[in-house]
C-alpha cells in the first residue's frame, strides 16, 4: 500500500516538475522563472524524501536539507540581481 | 537507464560545444559549465551504473556497490572545474572592464576605449 | 624521508606562506621565493644524481600499494624534467626580481611557487588522473601568472588562454573517463600492463582514450592544429612568465613521451602505431607554421612565440618516431629548446622594457644597444638552432635518428626549411631592432622624461646564464646525451617501470 | 499498530502528492504572476510537509528509527519560503514597475521597493 | 560568567536540539558534542545578531504554531479548490494593506511569514518604515475582512509573544 | 692523441679565445687592441709552421676528442696539405688584415667589436679547413655564415650593410642547411662522419643510390658559399662591409670555403658525369658571366666582387673537370687569387679611404697622386689579367690548357671558347681597373684630395704583391705547397712542374687572344658600356629582395590569417579535430562483447531526463538573454544532482548542488557589471557549422559512454571497497578514496582552489588600480532599482539560519568519513551560510564582523593539509600516510579519530577561504563603483523607532 502511495506521490511531484519546467521556459517575467525554479527545488526535495522512503534509507536527507538551503540562497540571489544588480552590497 | 545517461551526456556536450563556439565570453562560460556537467556524468558512468546502492559500507560486504573511484574522480573534477570557472569568470570580467566588450576574439584594430556602447 | 616528494612539497608549503604570511612584504617574499627555488634546484640535483643510477624509484603516497594508491616515480626522465624545471625557475625568478616584474601585481611569488609545484608534480606522478590534477595546478597557476599585473591586451589574451585550456582540461577528463572505462585502472604502470593485454579486436575504447589523450597533450605542446592559442598567449604574458612557460609546452611533450611510450607504445597490439602516424604529420605542419610565423611576425613577442611553436614541431617530429634513438634526440632538443626559449623571452624583456614597445620597427636606440644586440644574437642563434649553441646539435641528432624511409624526406625538409625561415626571420628582426635603429635620429627627450635605465648586472645575468648553459649543453653534449640515451632506453624498457611500480608495491 | 501507521503514511503521501501537484498546476494555470506566487505555498506546506510527516511516521513505525531530519527540513522551509516569496514579489514589482497598480500606504513612507527607508531622525519628528 | 559564556541560552538550547536532530542518534557523546557546539556556534555567529528579540511568553508560541498549522490545512484546501475549479476570469484578486503595531523585526518577520505560508495570501513587501505590510489575496470578496483576520488571528498573538 | 694533435686543437681554438681579447683590450687603446688581436693568429701561425715539416713530408697530423659519440660527432682535427695551405692563408692574410684594419677603420668605428668578429670568423674558417669530422665541419661552416653576417653588417647604420648581411646570411645559411642534409647522407652511406673514413669510401659513395641527393645538397652548400651562379648575387652586396672584411672574407677565405669543400670532397664525389656536368658547367658559366658584369661595374669593390665571383667560377670549373691536373691547377690558383685579390681589395680600400669614393667614374689620374698604391694595385691587376711574369699568368695558362681539351656533351669547342672568353673578359676589367683609376688626367673634383697613405696601410697589400711577383717570376717556389695540397686533394702523389713557358701550346694562343681581346674591349669601353646599359638584364638584388619580401608577406598573410585572434575558430578547429581523430581511432579497433544488461528506466528518471534535455536546449536557445540562461541552468544543476542521488552517489549530489550554487553566485556578481544580453553576431552559416560540430561532439561522447556502460570490466575499485574500513577507517568509501587512497589528488585539488582565490584577488587589485577602475567609478547603477537593500525579513531569517547552517556544516564535516559529506561540502555549506549573511546585511557590515581573514584561511587550510601529510614522516612513512583509531572514554561511546580528518579540515578551511575570498574580491568592485557602504545590518529597524520615541518622551 505504501509502495503504491509513494509511487503516486512521486508521479505527482514528477508531473509537477514538468509543469515547473514549462513555466521556467515560458516565463514571461523573471519573477515567474525564479518562482518556478524555487518550486522545482521544493518538488525535488519532496522527491528526495520520497525516494528515501521507497528505499528505506535516510541517506538522502542531507541532500534534501542541502537542496533546501541552496535553493533558498539561489532564489534570493536571482531576485537580488533583478532588484539591485549587485547581489552582495 | 544507460541510454538516458548517454543521451544526457550527448545533449549536454552538444549544447556546451555549441555555446563555447559563440563569440562572447559569457556564452563560452555557460558552454563550459554545460561541458562540465557532461564530463562529470561521463566519468561517473565510466564505472558502470548502479541504482539503489550507495557506496557506504555496512559490515564488511563489498558486493554490489557503485564504483567509488569514478565518484572520487568526479568530485575532484567538480572542485577543480569550480576553481577554473571562478577564474574564468573573473578574467572575462576583467577583460570586459578593460576592453568595453566581452568578445572572445581579438581584433587587431579594436580600440578599447571607443568600444561598443554596451558597457552600460 | 624519501626526497621524491620534496619537489612538490617544498613549493606547496612555501607558496601559502608567501601568499598569506608575506603578502605585504615583497622583500620577504622575494627572499623566500628565491631561496625556495634555489633549494628546489638543490633537491632536483640530488634527485638527478640519484636517478642516474638507473634504478626506478617509486614513492607510494599514503603507503598504499600500487595501483590502488597514487605513486610518484623517479626515473631518469622525471628527474631530468624536474631538474630542468628547477634550473629554469632559478633563472626566471631572479629575472623577475631583478627587473621588478614580480612587484607589478599581487601574489607573483606565491603563484610562481604553485606553478613549480604543479610542474614538478606532473613530471613525477605515476598516475594518469593525478597527472590531470597537477596539470590543473600548473594551469591555474599559469593563468594567474599570465594575467599578472593586468592590462587590456594581457587580459584579453589571458581570457583566450584560459578558455582554450579549460576546453583542453574538459577533454582530458573525457579521455580519462574513457580510459578508466576501458581498462579499469589509472596507475600508469598498471595501465601499461592492462593495455598490452587488450586484443586489437576489442581495442576501440582504449584507442579512443589514447587518441584523446594525445590531443590533450598536443594542446599543451602546441601541435598543429592546436597551436593557435600559443603565440598570442606567450606574446602577451609578462616576459619572465613567458620564459617560465618554456617548460609548459614541454609538459605536453613529456606527457606524450611518457604515456604514449609506456602505456600506448607503438608495439602495443591495440594501438598499432596509430599515435605516431598522426603525430608525425602534425609535427611537420607545426614546424612550418612556426617558421612562417617567425618570418611573418610584426612584433617581437609573437615572433618569440612562433619560434616556440616551431621548436615544438621539431621536438615532436623526433618524439613521433617512438624509437629510443629518436627519443634521445628529442630529449636533448627538449632541454635545449626550453632554455633557448627562456633566454629569448628574457632578452626580449630587457629589450622591450627599454624600447617601450615590441613592434619590430626602427626606433632610436636607447641604452646598451651593443649588449642587447649581442644577447639577442645569442638567443636567436639558440632558437634558430645554429652553432655554437646546443640547438644545432639537437637538430643534427634529430635528423640523424630518423631512419624511416617514408619519414626522412618530410622530416629533413621540414626541419631544415623551418630553420631557414627562422634564421631569416630573426635576421630581419634583429637587423631592424639593433641595426636599423642606430640610423634613427635620437630625438631630444621632452622635459622631465627619464631615459630608460641601463640594465644592471642582475637583470642581464639570468639571460646570459641561459645562453651560457646552452653553450655548456653543447660542449657537454656527450655526457648529456649519455644520460639521455640511458633515459630513453629506460623509458622503452617498460618492464623496469612496471616492475618498480607494481612489483615491489606491497604495503608495509 | 503497523496497519494504522501504514494507512497514516499512505494518507499523508496521497495528500502530499495531490497538494504538490496542485501547487505546480497553479503555477501553470493562474493568470498573472502575483497569483502564481500563491501556488508554491501548497507544494511547500501540505506537499513537502505531508511527505515529511509520512516519512517520520514511516521510519518510526515501520523501520523503527525516530528521525528528526524531516523536522529540520520543515523548519528550514518554513523559515525560508516567505522570504523567497517576498523577494519574488518585489522582483515582479520592480520588473513591472508602474504597470501594476499598488494601493498607497497609509503612513509617510511608501513601499519598500519605491521609497528609501527613513532615517531615524525624521521618524522621531513624525 | 555563565551569561558571558552562553549569551543566548534559548538559541543554545535550540542548537543542541538541532544537533541531536541532525545526528539522529542520542548518546552522551553526542549530547556533549552538541552542548559544545551549542556554546561555540552562538559565540561565533553572535556578532551577526547584535540585538536579540526576547520571547516573553514561550507557551503562547505553541498556541500560535497550532493555530497557524490549522489555518494552513484549512486554507490549503480552499485554495486548492480555487485553483482546480475556479475559472481564472472569476478570480477576485486584490491587494490588502495591513497596518502593523508590531515593532520587533522578528515579530514582523513571523507575521509576514505566516501570511505567506497560509495559502490565499502572500505578503509582498513592507513599507519602507516597516509599519505596514502589503498583502496579496488570491481570491477574496472581502478585503477588509482578510485584513482584520490577519490582525486578530496573528498580529494580536504575536504582540503577546514579543511585546 | 699525439702532441701534434694537441697543438692542432690549440690552433683551432686560439682565434676563439682570441676573440675575447679585443673586448678587454680596447680600453687600452687602438694600437694595443690591434696588437693583441694579432697575437692569437700569430701564435697559431707559428704553431702551424711547426707542423710544416710533417705535412711537407706527406704526413698528416690528427687529433680526436669525443664530443657527441651518439651522433658520430667528434672534435676531430687533421692537418694535411690542403688544410695546411688554407690554414696558412687564413692566418697569414688574417694578420695582414688586422694590420690593415688598424689604419683603415676610423675613430668612430668600434674597433674592439671588429676584431672580435674578425677573430670569430677566423676561428670558424680555421675550423672548416682543419675538421676531420664532417659534422664538426658543418658547425664551423654555419659559424662562418654567422660571423660573416656580423662583419658584413658591421656598419649597421648603412642600409646596404644590413641588407647585404641579411642576404649573405640567407643565401649561405640556406646552402649550409642543404649541406647538412648532404653530409648526413654521406655519413649514413659510410657509417661514419669522420672525414678520413669518408675519404676512403669514394667507390661506395659514388655507387650509392643516395649519391645524387648527397651531391646536389653538398654542392648547394658549396655553390652558395662560393657565390656560384645562380647564387652569386649576394657577394657584390656583401661589399657594403668595411674593406678589410671584403679583402679577407670575399677574396681569401669565406668564399673559398665552398671551393675548399669541393676540393676536400673531390676524391669521393668527383669523377662522375654528374659531377662534371654540374660543377664544371656552373663554374664555367659563372666565370664568364661574372667577368662580363665586372667590366661594367663602376664601384671599385663591386668590380672586384664580380671578378671574385668569376675567379671562383674559374676554380669551380677546374675542380669540376675531375682530372688531377685540373685539380692541381685549382690548388695553385687558390694561392694566386688570394695574393692578387686581397691586394686589390686593400688597394681599393686605400683609394676609398683617401679619395672618399670608390666610383671609377669619379677617379682617374691617381697614378701621380698615389704612386705607391698605383704600383701595388697595377701589379695585382696585371696578375688578375693573367699577364706573363705575374702569378696570375701561370694559373690562367694551366686553366686554359685544361679547357683546351675538354669535351662538353660531345662538343670540343664549347669549353675552350668559353674559357678563352672568360680570360678575355678578365683581362678587360683588369685593364679597366688600371686605366680608369690611375691613368688619365688628374682631376680637380675628387671628393677628397688623395695621396698615398702611411706605411701601415699599404704594407699588407705590398707584401702580397711581392708574393704575386715572386711566384710569377719564380714559379718553383710555390711547387712544394702546391704539390702537397694537390696531393691531399686528389689523393694521388702530385709532383708539378710550374713554369712560365710551356711552349707553343693551345693555351698560349688562347691566352694571347684573351689579352689582346681585353685591350680591345678597353678601347671600346664607352660604346660597349652604353650598349650594356641599354641591355635589359635581371637585377639579382631586386629579384632576391622581391622574393624575400613576397615570401615574408606571404608568411605574414598566412600567419595573420591563421592566428588572427579568432578564438572561436581555434576552438571549432579543436573540437572538429578531436571528433575526427577520436573517430579515426575508434575505426581501427573493435568493441568487446556487451556483457551488461541495461537498467530499466523508471518514469521518474524519464522525467528527470526530459527536464535535463529541455533545460540544456533552453540554455542554448536562451543564452543571449544572460540572466534567463543563468536561471535555466539551475534546472540542469538540480537534475544532475538528482541523477547522482538516483545513481547512488550522494556525495556527488551534495557537492554538485553546492558548487553549482556558488558558481551561479559568482556569475551573478560578474554579470552585474557586464552586458545583460548577447547580441546576435553569427550568421546562419556559422550557426549551422557550429551546430554540426556540436552535434558531432555530442554524438561522439554519447556513443562512447553508451559503449562503455554496456560492458563490465575488472577495475581496481574492489580494493577500495575491501580496504576502506579496514585500512582507511571509514565506511564512506568515496570519502576514504578522497582523503586517503587518493588524498594526494585532493591535496592538489584544494591547491587549485586556493590558487583560484589568489588569482581572483590579485586580478581584482590589478583591475581596480588600472583604467578599468576608472571605468567602474563612472558606472551608474542607480536606475530603476529597488530601494531596499537589506530587507528586514531577510536579515531576521538569516540570523536564525546562520547558526543552524553552521551546525549542519559541522555535522556534514564530521560524518563525512562514514556517511556522505566531508570537508569539501562542509566548507561550501558554511560558505553559503556566510554568503546569506553577506546578502542579507550587506558586505561592509558583515565584513566588519568577520574575524578571520580569508587569505589566512586558505593558507592555513593548505598548510594543515600539507602538514598532516608530512606528519607521517615522523614515523618514516610516506607523505599522506593516514592513521586512525577508536577512542573509548566511559561513559561516552566509542568514537573514531582519524588523521584523515585533520586533512579534511585542511580541505574545509581552504574551500571556505577560497570561496569567500572570491566573493569578497568580486564584491569589492561594487564599493569601487561608488556604492555607499551600510553601517546598519538592515535598512530600517522598526524597534529603533520605539526606542527613540520612548527616549523622546
Ligand atoms: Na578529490
Ligand atoms: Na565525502
Amino acid at each position: 500500500m505504501i509502495a503504491i502511495a509513494v509511487a503516486f506521490a512521486i508521479a505527482c511531484f514528477g508531473l509537477g516538475l514538468l509543469m515547473n519546467l514549462w513555466r521556467i521556459v515560458k516565463g514571461p517575467n523573471s519573477a515567474d522563472r525564479i518562482l518556478a525554479l524555487d518550486t522545482m527545488v521544493i518538488n525535488v526535495i519532496a522527491l528526495l524524501v520520497l525516494y528515501g522512503i521507497r528505499n528505506g534509507t535516510e541517506m538522502y536527507f542531507e541532500a534534501a536539507m542541502l537542496v533546501a538551503m541552496v535553493g533558498f540562497v539561489s532564489t534570493v540571489a536571482y531576485c537580488r540581481f533583478v532588484l539591485r544588480g549587485d547581489i552582495i552590497e | 537507464m544507460e541510454i538516458v545517461i548517454a543521451s544526457s551526456i550527448a545533449t549536454l556536450t552538444a549544447g556546451g560545444v555549441y555555446l563555447i563556439l559563440r563569440l562572447r565570453a559569457f556564452a563560452v562560460i555557460l558552454g563550459l559549465a554545460l561541458l562540465s556537467y557532461a564530463v562529470n556524468l561521463f566519468i561517473f558512468s565510466s564505472g558502470g551504473l548502479t541504482v539503489d546502492e550507495p557506496p557506504i559500507l555496512h559490515g564488511d560486504g563489498i558486493a554490489g556497490y557503485t564504483d567509488p573511484l569514478p565518484q572520487a574522480l568526479v568530485l575532484t573534477a567538480i572542485v577543480i572545474s569550480f576553481g577554473m570557472t571562478a577564474v574564468l569568470v573573473m578574467v572575462s570580467l576583467g577583460a570586459y572592464l578593460e576592453r568595453g566588450n566581452d568578445k572572445l576574439d581579438i581584433h587587431e584594430d579594436e580600440d578599447a576605449l571607443s568600444g561598443e556602447p554596451d558597457a552600460q | 624521508m624519501n626526497w621524491i616528494i620534496a619537489p612538490v612539497l617544498l613549493p606547496a608549503l612555501l607558496a601559502p606562506l608567501i601568499g598569506y604570511v608575506m603578502r605585504h612584504d615583497i622583500t620577504l617574499a622575494r627572499i623566500a621565493s628565491v631561496a625556495g627555488t634555489l633549494l628546489l634546484a638543490g633537491i632536483a640535483t640530488g634527485l638527478l644524481i640519484s636517478a642516474s643510477s638507473g634504478e626506478t624509484e617509486v614513492y607510494f603516497l599514503g603507503d598504499w600499494a600500487a595501483p590502488f594508491g597514487i605513486v610518484l616515480v623517479l626515473d631518469r626522465l622525471s628527474a631530468m624534467m624536474v631538474f630542468l624545471t628547477a634550473v629554469l625557475a632559478v633563472l626566471v625568478v631572479i629575472h623577475a626580481v631583478a627587473t621588478g616584474w614580480d612587484n607589478k601585481g599581487r601574489h607573483f611569488h606565491a603563484l610562481f611557487q604553485f606553478q613549480l609545484m604543479g610542474i614538478c608534480g606532473a613530471f613525477l606522478t605515476g598516475d594518469a588522473f593525478n597527472l590531470f590534477v597537477f596539470f590543473e595546478v600548473l594551469l591555474i597557476a599559469s593563468y594567474g601568472l599570465m594575467i599578472h599585473s593586468g592590462g587590456k591586451e594581457r587580459l584579453q589574451a589571458g581570457l583566450q588562454y584560459v578558455v582554450m585550456n579549460l576546453a583542453g582540461s574538459t577533454l582530458f577528463l573525457f579521455a580519462l573517463g574513457t580510459l578508466y572505462a576501458s581498462v579499469g585502472t589509472l596507475n600508469i604502470a598498471d595501465l601499461a600492463v592492462r593495455v598490452a593485454e587488450i586484443p586489437p579486436e576489442e581495442a576501440g575504447l582504449v584507442r579512443v582514450a589514447a587518441m584523446l589523450l594525445m590531443v590533450v597533450f598536443a594542446i599543451k605542446a602546441a601541435l598543429f592544429p592546436l597551436q593557435f592559442w600559443l603565440p598570442a598567449s606567450y606574446a602577451n604574458a609578462p616576459a619572465p612568465v613567458a620564459a617560465l612557460f618554456a617548460i609548459m609546452t614541454k609538459v605536453g611533450a613529456y606527457a606524450i613521451i611518457r604515456i604514449h611510450t609506456v602505456v600506448f607504445g607503438p608495439d602495443m597490439p591495440a594501438l598499432d602505431g596509430m599515435i605516431g602516424d598522426w603525430l608525425f604529420p602534425a609535427a611537420i605542419v607545426t614546424i612550418a607554421l612556426g617558421g612562417i610565423g617567425v618570418l611573418g611576425a610584426r612584433r617581437l613577442m609573437p615572433l618569440a612565440g612562433f619560434s616556440v611553436v616551431g621548436s615544438m614541431g621539431t621536438l615532436m617530429v623526433a618524439v613521433a618516431v617512438f624509437t629510443p634513438e629518436a627519443t634521445t634526440a628529442a630529449l636533448y632538443y627538449l632541454v635545449h629548446s626550453t632554455l633557448a626559449a627562456a633566454a629569448l623571452f628574457l632578452v626580449a624583456d630587457l629589450v622591450i622594457t627599454r624600447r617601450g614597445t615590441d613592434n619590430l620597427q626602427a626606433m632610436p636606440v636607447t641604452v646598451q644597444n651593443g649588449l642587447f644586440s649581442a644577447l639577442f644574437f645569442g638567443a636567436a642563434i639558440a632558437v634558430a638552432g645554429m652553432p655554437p649553441l646546443s640547438g644545432f646539435l639537437g637538430k643534427l641528432l634529430i635528423l640523424d635518428t630518423i631512419r624511416q624511409p617514408d619519414l626522412i624526406v618530410w622530416a629533413w625538409v621540414a626541419v631544415l626549411t623551418g630553420s631557414l625561415l627562422t634564421i631569416v626571420g630573426f635576421a630581419r628582426a634583429g637587423s631592424m631592432l639593433f641595426w636599423k635603429s642606430t640610423a634613427e635620429p635620437v630625438p631630444d627627450l621632452p622635459e622631465g622624461t627619464v631615459p630608460p635605465p641601463a640594465a644592471r648586472a642582475m637583470e642581464v645575468m639570468p639571460a646570459l646564464t641561459a645562453l651560457l648553459l646552452l653553450g655548456l649543453l653543447a660542449v657537454l653534449a656527450g655526457p648529456t646525451t649519455n644520460y639521455l640515451e640511458a633515459t630513453s632506453v629506460q623509458l622503452f624498457e617498460r618492464s623496469d617501470y612496471i616492475g618498480a611500480v607494481l612489483g615491489t608495491g606491497e604495503e608495509g | 499498530m503497523d496497519q494504522i501507521a501504514e494507512i497514516l503514511v499512505t494518507f499523508c503521501l496521497v495528500i502530499a502528492g495531490i497538494f504538490g501537484l496542485v501547487g505546480s498546476f497553479g503555477l501553470l494555470k493562474l493568470r498573472d504572476t502575483m497569483q502564481r506566487l500563491h501556488a508554491p505555498t501548497k507544494a511547500t506546506t501540505l506537499g513537502v510537509g505531508g511527505v515529511l510527516v509520512a516519512s517520520m511516521i514511516y521510519f518510526y513505525f515501520i523501520e523503527g528509527s525516530l528521525s528528526f531530519h524531516e523536522l529540520l527540513i520543515t523548519l528550514f522551509l518554513f523559515l525560508t519560503a516567505p522570504v523567497s516569496a517576498n523577494f519574488i514579489a518585489k522582483t515582479l514589482l520592480i520588473e513591472k514597475k508602474g504597470k501594476i497598480a499598488l494601493p498607497e500606504t497609509d503612513g509617510k513612507k511608501g513601499w519598500a521597493t519605491n521609497d528609501s527607508p527613513p532615517n531615524v531622525a525624521d521618524s522621531i519628528q513624525g | 560568567m555563565l551569561k558571558r559564556l552562553i549569551p543566548h541560552p534559548l538559541l543554545s538550547i535550540s542548537l543542541v536540539l538541532v544537533w541531536l536532530m541532525l545526528v539522529n542518534h542520542y548518546s552522551l557523546g553526542n549530547l556533549i558534542l552538541g552542548a559544545i557546539l551549542g556554546v561555540l556556534v552562538p559565540a561565533l555567529t553572535g556578532p551577526y545578531w547584535p540585538n536579540q528579540a526576547r520571547v516573553r511568553r514561550p507557551l503562547k508560541v505553541i498556541e500560535y504554531i497550532l493555530v497557524v498549522l490549522w489555518d494552513i490545512v484549512v486554507a490549503n484546501v480552499q485554495v486548492a479548490m480555487i485553483i482546480l475549479f475556479k475559472r481564472n476570469a472569476d478570480l477576485k484578486t486584490c491587494w490588502v494593506v495591513v497596518p502593523m503595531e508590531l515593532t520587533s523585526p522578528e515579530a514582523i518577520t513571523v507575521l509576514a511569514g505566516t501570511i505567506t505560508m497560509t495559502p490565499g495570501t502572500v505578503s509582498a513587501m513592507l513599507s519602507a518604515d516597516a509599519s505596514e505590510i502589503l498583502v496579496h489575496c488570491l481570491h477574496t470578496d472581502d478585503p477588509e475582512g482578510t485584513r482584520d483576520d490577519i490582525k486578530n488571528r496573528y498580529e494580536r498573538r504575536l504582540k503577546e509573544i514579543f511585546q | 692523441m699525439n702532441d701534434g694533435g694537441n697543438l692542432l686543437l690549440i690552433i683551432a681554438l686560439l682565434p676563439f679565445i682570441g676573440a675575447l681579447i679585443p673586448g678587454v683590450m680596447i680600453r687600452a687603446g687602438r694600437n694595443a687592441c690591434a696588437t693583441f688581436a694579432a697575437v692569437p693568429p700569430a701564435l697559431a701561425l707559428a704553431i702551424l709552421l711547426v707542423h710544416a715539416p710533417t705535412v711537407f713530408s706527406g704526413g698528416v697530423v690528427q687529433t680526436q676528442i669525443d664530443w657527441l659519440p651518439q651522433l658520430g660527432l667528434s672534435a676531430s682535427f687533421f692537418l694535411d696539405g690542403l688544410g695546411f695551405l688554407f690554414a696558412c692563408m687564413i692566418l697569414g692574410v688574417g694578420l695582414l688584415i688586422i694590420l690593415y684594419a688598424r689604419f683603415y677603420l676610423s675613430g668612430e668605428d668600434p674597433m674592439g667589436q671588429f676584431y672580435t668578429y674578425l677573430l670569430l670568423f677566423q676561428g670558424a674558417m680555421l675550423g672548416i679547413v682543419l675538421s676531420d669530422n664532417i659534422l664538426l665541419l658543418l658547425i664551423f661552416w654555419e659559424l662562418t655564415s654567422l660571423s660573416s653576417f656580423l662583419l658584413i653588417g658591421y656598419w649597421k647604420h648603412l642600409p646596404e650593410g644590413r641588407q647585404g648581411a641579411r642576404m649573405a646570411l640567407a643565401v649561405t645559411g640556406a646552402g649550409g642547411l642543404a649541406m647538412i642534409g648532404g653530409m648526413l647522407i654521406l655519413g649514413n652511406i659510410v657509417g661514419s662522419y669522420n672525414l678520413t673514413d669518408i675519404l676512403q669510401q669514394g667507390e661506395l659513395i659514388r655507387s650509392s643510390d643516395w649519391y645524387m641527393p648527397a651531391l646536389i645538397l653538398i654542392l648547394l652548400g658549396a655553390f652558395t658559399k662560393s657565390a656560384q651562379f645562380p647564387f652569386h648575387f649576394w657577394l657584390p652586396h656583401a661589399m657594403a662591409a668595411p674593406t678589410p672584411v671584403s679583402a679577407y672574407l670575399h677574396s681569401a677565405t669565406m668564399v673559398k670555403a665552398g671551393i675548399f669543400l669541393m676540393a676536400r670532397m673531390w676524391p669521393v664525389l668527383s669523377g662522375t658525369e654528374a659531377w662534371f656536368y654540374i660543377v664544371a658547367s656552373v663554374g664555367l658559366f659563372t666565370m664568364v658571366m661574372a667577368a662580363c658584369i665586372a667590366i661594367f661595374r663602376n664601384d671599385l669593390k663591386s668590380l672586384l666582387a664580380f671578378s671574385t665571383v668569376s675567379h671562383l667560377g674559374f676554380l669551380t670549373f677546374l675542380l669540376g673537370l675531375g682530372t688531377e691536373a685540373a685539380a692541381t691547377a685549382a690548388v695553385f690558383h687558390i694561392i694566386v687569387h688570394l695574393t692578387f685579390k686581397a691586394a686589390l681589395f686593400m688597394s681599393a680600400g686605400i683609394i676609398d679611404h683617401e679619395a672618399h669614393t670608390r666610383d671609377i667614374r669619379r677617379l682617374g689620374g691617381l697614378r701621380t697622386l698615389m704612386p705607391v698604391t698605383f704600383v701595388i694595385a697595377s701589379l695585382a691587376a696585371l696578375s688578375m689579367a693573367g699577364i706573363p711574369l705575374t702569378n696570375g699568368f701561370l694559373t690562367k695558362e694551366l686553366m686554359l690548357e685544361e679547357a683546351a681539351h675538354t669535351v662538353w656533351a660531345g662538343n670540343q669547342y664549347l669549353v675552350p671558347i668559353a674559357a678563352t672568353l672568360g680570360a678575355l673578359l678578365s683581362a678587360a676589367y683588369s685593364f679597366r681597373f688600371i686605366a680608369h683609376v690611375f691613368f688619365g688626367p688628374v682631376r680637380d673634383d675628387y671628393p677628397h684630395k688623395p695621396h698615398d697613405p702611411g706605411f701601415g696601410m699599404w704594407a699588407s697589400p705590398a707584401l702580397l704583391v711581392v708574393l704575386v711577383m715572386v711566384i710569377g717570376l719564380f714559379p718553383f717556389v710555390a711547387e712544394p705547397i702546391v704539390d702537397v695540397a694537390a696531393s691531399a686533394v686528389t689523393g694521388a702523389s702530385i709532383h708539378t712542374h710550374l713554369a712560365i713557358w710551356h711552349g707553343l701550346t693551345p693555351a698560349l694562343y688562347m691566352s694571347l687572344t684573351a689579352v689582346v681581346g681585353g685591350l680591345i674591349v678597353l678601347a671600346l669601353y664607352s660604346p660597349l658600356s652604353r650598349g650594356w646599359a641599354a641591355l635589359p638584364r635581371p637585377e639579382a638584388k631586386v629579384i632576391f629582395d622581391g622574393l624575400v619580401e613576397s615570401i615574408a608577406a606571404l608568411a605574414r598573410r598566412i600567419t595573420e590569417g591563421l592566428h588572427n585572434g579568432a578564438m572561436t575558430r581555434y576552438l571549432a578547429i579543436f573540437v572538429f579535430a578531436t571528433v575526427l581523430l577520436g573517430f579515426a581511432a575508434w575505426q581501427g579497433g573493435g568493441m568487446a562483447q556487451v556483457n551488461r544488461p541495461n537498467l530499466p528506466i523508471p518514469p521518474m528518471a524519464a522525467v528527470g531526463w526530459l527536464l535535463l534535455i529541455a533545460g540544456t536546449l533552453s540554455v542554448v536557445l536562451l543564452h543571449r538573454q544572460r540572466f534567463r540562461a543563468l536561471v535555466v541552468i539551475g534546472i540542469i544543476g538540480l537534475m544532475v544532482s538528482a541523477a547522482f542521488v538516483y545513481l547512488s552517489a550522494p556525495d556527488l549530489a551534495l557537492t554538485q548542488i553546492s558548487v553549482e550554487t556558488v558558481t551561479i553566485m559568482l556569475l551573478l556578481l560578474a554579470l552585474h557589471y557586464m552586458p545583460k544580453d548577447t547580441p546576435i553576431e553569427s550568421g546562419m552559416f556559422r550557426r549551422v557549422r557550429d551546430g554540426v560540430i556540436a552535434i558531432g561532439a555530442g554524438a561522439g561522447v554519447g556513443l562512447l559512454s553508451y559503449a562503455f556502460m554496456r560492458r563490465d570490466i575488472d577495475t581496481i575499485s574492489d580494493y577500495f571497497l575491501a580496504n576502506s574500513y579496514k585500512g582507511g577507517g571509514g565506511h564512506n568509501v568515496v570519502n576514504v578514496v578522497l582523503v586517503d587512497f587518493r588524498g594526494y589528488d585532493t591535496y592538489g585539488e584544494i591547491i587549485v582552489l586556493g590558487i583560484a582565490g589568489l588569482i581572483i584577488f590579485a586580478l581584482m587589485e590589478a583591475l581596480l588600480s588600472g583604467p578599468a577602475g576608472k571605468r567602474l567609478r563612472n558606472m551608474d547603477f542607480s536606475d530603476d532599482l529597488s530601494r531596499d537593500r537589506h530587507p528586514l525579513m531577510m536579515v531576521v531569517s538569516t540570523r536564525l539560519m546562520l547558526p543552524i547552517a553552521t551546525m549542519v556544516g559541522v555535522y556534514i564535516f564530521l560524518r563525512g568519513h562514514n556517511e556522505p559529506g566531508g570537508g569539501f561540502v562542509a566548507g561550501l555549506v558554511i560558505a553559503i551560510a556566510l554568503l546569506m549573511q553577506y546578502m542579507a546585511s550587506g558586505f561592509a557590515w558583515t565584513q566588519a564582523r568577520q574575524r578571520i581573514e580569508y587569505h589566512a584561511m586558505i593558507g592555513f587550510g593548505v598548510v594543515i593539509a600539507g602538514l598532516t601529510g608530512c606528519a607521517a614522516f615522523l614515523w618514516g612513512l610516506p607523505f599522506l600516510t593516514s592513521t586512525f583509531g577508536y577512542v573509548h572514554w566511559d561513559p561516552i561511546e566509542e568514537f573514531e579519530l582519524a588523521s584523515a580528518m585533520a586533512f579534511d579540515l585542511g580541505v574545509f578551511l581552504t574551500v571556505l577561504g577560497a570561496v569567500m575570498l572570491m566573493l569578497y574580491s568580486l564584491s569589492r568592485i561594487a564599493r569601487h563603483a561608488g556604492e555607499t557602504v551600510n553601517t546598519e545590518p538592515m535598512d530600517y529597524d522598526p524597534s529603533d523607532r520605539v526606542r527613540q520615541t520612548r527616549e523622546e518622551s
